[in-house]
């Protein structure tokens, strides 16, 4: 390997990458526990579909795009590597392969879009969602990571290298962007049947409390690996990634006490996620009693913030902007006040005598995320609703998204198992279905076909 | 005594639990069934096969009334429960021999 | 990077440091799994809330009581760094930052705590519980781990650096310590209604079996991240706790066949526990065939230990002692007869010429931190049971503790869903809670609010 | 350490043994989701088993027949290390201690026996298995990795240092093996009553769902960790599992939806699973696009050949042969195509003009080693089957495998709780069981024993 | 009108659909219950604890029949229920004052 | 004969089985089922918003008895069931026309 590179930052990216991907099927459990047991997998498919999609995006055209030398004026990167040409074996970002940055890179790139799918819950169209997420990343989260991620001394993105945002991990670029991409995609779906009415209580907060774990677990990836090095920048903010989830925990439980006199689990859970949101973008330039204070803050606004969507009647199922634009910009407008200027970046927040300059660049730097992605993300749901339209139909709605988008229930734990179904057709009976390439055999078909002419008019919504 | 028996739709037991309270009945107890009837199943797809699930979800509520109530909780019943369409369920009434409150022993219709 | 400082060793520790800390919610689930439904949501939270506790005060002081400076006679350490005060960013620990070994030891003292909460499953009240982790690490953890984790030239702790008991990753400071802890905590609380009478089997054995798959890969980060370098030791200790759960399993299981005539999910999920717990203290200094022998005994033996609390009568609910105790003890001994002299270490035990010098060091190691732990756990217990009570009513413990201290259910499978609940008040509706900062429209209030006046003058416990 | 080491490679190395080792709990919840609920346990347990017996085998002489110095003719290890002894602490493999090399592998030979289970899902006694467990590594697996993974300066393995198949991190040892083994071994037991009859679907989809995500994340220990080295290679076989992974999930959607009409979550879960496999033996050699090309096409061929048992007539429960036999191959030869020269690997596929050598070269790897182990899997199933038993009573299939052959039930949410079962006998009470050494007080047995003598002739087998 | 109940093994349900349907009856609904009889139940061991399990898993199916059928509507239920092991359930059969089918409003016979 | 049904407190099973053994009655048949009474539900948490969950977990026991033991086994019941607190529930007895062993096809009193 060329010099300057280093075996154990590369250990430390790959693996961080490792786990940044688990993040996205954690998230899968943390939003499908949280759902009706009625529209489960469609909640966990909706993040898995963003591994397939981004994934496959992301070497077409997606790493280039954010990652190639900046076409002009910080606002997108050139076409150099389209299709990941002109990246060699060996070449190197840093002291480790261009390889495990754009591995690492590209899992923020999947997560991202799987966060806003919680904001329209139970209701989206299983391939309206598909394109979305693929529109999304392009238009959006791309040009969006240029910005934020991008930094080349003083030539990359104009967020980080013009105006000297400080992003660590992702606060701007992931949390708020997508925070604010989910209240655009509920607006434009609409509420759903019963909202404000009928509980929708979750399905399985074990499902929930699992999704936690293994986002807290992936997030050291996330937070830790943005150092793009095994080193002490790494270590601070890795403990201040773990300090400011701790006290998010306590911050949120402790509103609920006081507030609706019980502390749930799903209270833990989500102030677990608060803080680690609110932490993403200053792990890396605050204190461990900043992290704290930070954390402890975050916890409590944002177990507050979630109750907006009821006094502002916008149907954020599953608080994707409670937690995630509102903890984003919280953790990214208090690096103002708390960066000590000693960590990983040299700017002074106020509390450190660093006056007012960086809480304003950071506060713009909110804003200017949140308005590009409110105001392109609600275009394309938009334009998705307006063609081939977003939201599915009251029906299938009422009777569960699972069953009309994918044919399947979540869970069969009925003792009667094999008696409450049986077999329509086994593929060798669908030997007639179109571009079924079967041998001669069709006619040993041996599944029992119901009959499905008489009466059958109607379907039972339940 | 009557015990009136319906097996309805899921998303109808609110609307059903409401009526009967405004009517004055004042407790039911609930059980999740299935049933089969004519308004068919639905088709799963598991790993290339699809299937048939012909037993859809419903809810039974059973009410104890008494004799003189009872036409009347039957039509809200009905009412409460309908959709219109198909697989909206059934009603039935059944003679009761005796009721008792297990809390407090009583019997027949001061039981209920 | 100052010199000596090694990437490769970060990158180990670090992601070592987030293995550790996905034990606990792993320990959550082992746990969860294992109770009746209705305190499946409790037993979760003691485990994520030690998170939040630990990790707040570990900043604050625990770091300096455990690895600050000897304060004399290796009891504990000085108050050097209180807040974290004094630890710049490339201070280094060995080859690593301090903050990463800092981070790697906090993942400690959190799963030490949430390993009592099995002792006293179904039972405990929340707020007494999160207080009695809060005083129990203080008194009882931060100290034991200076006594044996903190080596600093001969003047450490006492029970490393005088004594020279050999304890590579915790069999003595973790679960020698939890589990005397867990057994004082359930003597203190007493049996649970319907012990020995009712079977209490565990409601989910799939979700204890994710329990122990979590547990034992996070336990590679436990036992090979003591190494704290990527080395040939961490090689050698990643080796042992291998081999020592896997034969472990197999030495509860062929107990358990041979006793009760089936192989059981619940056993092999078991007797892996317990072989991760006695390869503990040992991993660093038992050869490969050592590590099978301990395992071997420490399954079979701990698949017995189970039993004592039927015949002793006290109701560890989820067998801490007989796990924790036992097989942190077993472990801890038998390093005094398999340590080869070659691994981690150099002391030899029994079987390899060391006579019984190493053997009684061993034993006194084990004794101390069992009384030392069951003393003060015992006297943290009645202090709170004294005060502000630490054990539920019994109403509570037959309905479901779920319910009555977190007011949630675990589960909602039914496809009933919305209908068996309704909306009492949501949040913009309960406006005027005390302490709510609502603004003025409160008179949307949406929610339906069910008539709770009329003849509610008692609860159905059910 | 000696000069060679790296610590950056050992922390790589060692933490992605911890991934690949949560690959098969990842497995066992994968496949235990895809069972009826009266099997769960069971299907859990074969994998967990695998872990116990595999790892003390691997100790006492797997790791030598597999990596020992070639015996002859690239056939088989030498019995060197036998029992581990002549490993020091110190040595290394490549830059890595050989502990390190021998964790890694080691999981490799744990995950390859319980990948077969799927096949024989429902039907299998526990302890047959077991013994197949440890007859098959013992006969397939070890010669076979060492085939393919011992490559020793043209003295290791015949196809990897005689033949030159690229096999870069188990497509041939691992999944063809397994999976050939396993249609072996569904022929040896035959099909579960019911069969193209009644559904058996899933009873829990987010425990399949799980199950994937972790094994995907797991894959990244499996794949780029074959790199042995946290380097250029290594990042590139993580980008191309990633993208493979993603493609092929995209591939076996669009099959199912244009041949059944639903994009399901076990589609999506499947298809990453075979996307997965299918790059294991090529992501060392071939560019991130024909990463995704390779994914694509097994993603779908893999969703058509899981029917293939219908039309044919096995009952391959889980599909290990259309995954893992067919996905593995479908890897295997496609590297003869798309091989760059450029990756880890110098020899060139077809489509980048190294003719056919290479192409013919996979071929035969691919037919060898599934020949062998279908044949060896066929004969030890036969005589396992003809002595013990392999399958287990139609009654125990009917009931439940769980119950029969576990004593013990999967969940158990009913509110009921406790009143549904009660206390047969406590431990204390069994204490005239053979080889219990109770101490005196067996009288105080507490728990209610039932009256099982009256009329209990036939069990109820429902 | 009769209300007839059986309870039978839950692998015994799809038999008794298709006998039923065979006959003409176009619905049911089913529960699902656990039994306690002469067929006892099985052992689970947890932890080195042995507990019995007698309520045994059956399911619960109604049908609401006329008059005229219950007899013969019994005994397809029987028969297509009986494994001839024990354990294998009851039928019994109830009178009933009324029937309504819920989505239009019929009444009596018409309403099954 | 007569079909007796009792809906009563999950905790209360173990005591009701108990005592019906006692009495000499082999058989019943358990459902889960939940109810809605007097004694209201209890109030659940979800982020930031409560839910009243007005239906109380209960089981609801079915025993074919004959009808000279009728009284008695209701007797039985209300007192093993007990617990004095609101939500104890209700036993109701309907009668049975006829009762048949599966396994046999014993008819009427035998068939119990
Ligand atoms: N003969 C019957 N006996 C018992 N339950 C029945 C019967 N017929 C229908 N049901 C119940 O009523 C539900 C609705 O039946 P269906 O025939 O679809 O309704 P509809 O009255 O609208 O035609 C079924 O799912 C089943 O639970
Ligand atoms: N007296 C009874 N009342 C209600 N249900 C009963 C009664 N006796 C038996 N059952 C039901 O019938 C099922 C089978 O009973 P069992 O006595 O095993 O059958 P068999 O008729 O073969 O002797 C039981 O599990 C229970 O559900
Ligand atoms: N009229 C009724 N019809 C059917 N079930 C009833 C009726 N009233 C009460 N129940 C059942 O009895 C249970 C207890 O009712 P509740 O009114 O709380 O009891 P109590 O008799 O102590 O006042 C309820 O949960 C419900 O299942």
């Amino acid at each position: 390997m060329p010099d300057g590179f280093s075996a154990g930052d590369t250990a430390f990216v790959l693996i961080s990458a490792a786990l940044v991907m688990l993040m996205t099927p954690g998230l899968a459990f943390f939003y499908g526990g949280m759902v009706r047991v009625k529209s489960t997998l469609n909640m966990l498919v909706m993040s898995f579909i963003a591994l397939a999609i981004v994934s496959v995006l992301w070497v077409l055209y997606g790493y280039t795009l954010s990652f190639g030398k900046d076409a002009g004026a910080g606002l997108i990167g050139n076409l150099d590597h389209l299709g990941m040409r002109g990246i060699g074996l060996n070449d190197l970002n840093g002291s480790i392969p261009v390889t495990a940055f754009a591995a690492f890179q590209l899992m923020f790139a999947v997560i991202t879009p799987a966060l806003i799918s919680g904001a329209i819950a139970d209701r989206a169209k299983f391939t309206a969602w598909s394109l979305f997420v693929a529109l999304w990343v392009t238009v959006v989260y791309f040009p969006v990571a240029h910005w934020v991620f991008f930094s080349d001394n003083g030539h990359g993105g104009w967020l980080v290298d013009h105006l000297g945002v400080i992003d660590f991990a992702g606060g701007t670029a992931v949390h708020i962007n997508a925070g604010v991409a989910g209240l655009a995609l509920c607006l434009v779906l609409g509420k759903r049947v019963g909202f404000k009415k009928d509980p929708m209580r979750p399905h399985s907060l074990p499902l929930v409390m699992l999704g936690s774990g293994l986002l807290w677990f992936g997030w050291f990836g996330f937070n830790a690996g943005s150092a793009l090095a095994a080193n002490g920048v790494a270590g601070m903010a890795f403990m201040n990634t773990q300090v400011a989830t701790a006290a998010a925990m306590l911050g949120w439980l402790a509103y609920e006490k006081l507030r609706h006199g019980a502390f749930t689990s799903l209270g833990a859970a989500s102030g677990a996620v608060a803080g680690l949101v609110a932490i993403t973008p200053a792990c890396g330039s605050v204190s461990m009693l900043g992290a704290i204070a930070i954390g402890l803050i975050a916890g409590a606004v944002c177990a507050a913030a979630i109750s907006l969507k009821y006094r502002l009647g916008f149907d954020d199922s599953l608080d994707v902007v409670g937690v995630h634009a509102v903890g984003g910009a919280i953790g990214s407008v208090l690096i103002g006040l708390f960066a000590t200027g000693h960590v990983g970046q040299t700017a002074k927040g106020l509390f450190y005598g660093g006056g007012f300059s960086q809480l304003g660049k950071q506060a713009i730097g909110v804003a200017v995320v949140a308005v590009y992605s409110f105001v392109l993300s609600w275009l394309l749901g938009q334009a998705i609703q307006k063609t081939i339209g977003f939201r599915v139909a009251e029906e299938v709605e009422l009777a569960g998204i699972d069953q009309a988008e994918h044919a399947e229930t979540a869970y069969d734990f009925s003792a009667v198992g094999a008696s409450l179904a049986r077999a329509l057709s086994t593929p060798a009976a669908a030997g007639t279905a179109p571009g079924a390439a079967t041998g001669g055999s069709a006619g040993t078909a041996p599944g029992k076909v119901t009959d499905k002419s008489s009466e059958k008019t109607e379907v039972d919504a339940r | 005594m009557k015990l009136i028996t319906a097996v309805v739709k899921p998303h109808q037991l609110e609307s059903v639990k409401d009526a009967l309270q405004a009517f004055g009945v004042q407790g039911l107890t609930v059980t999740e069934a299935s049933g089969y009837g004519r308004q068919r199943g639905h088709t799963e797809v598991y790993r290339g096969a699809e299937y048939t699930v012909d037993l859809v979800p419903k809810v039974r509520i059973e009410v104890l009334v008494e004799d003189a109530d009872a036409e009347e909780v039957i039509e809200v019943l009905v009412k409460s429960a309908r959709t219109g369409r198909i697989g909206d369920g059934k009603v039935w009434s059944v003679p009761v021999d005796t009721v008792v409150r297990v809390r407090t022993g009583e019997r027949g219709p001061d039981a209920l």
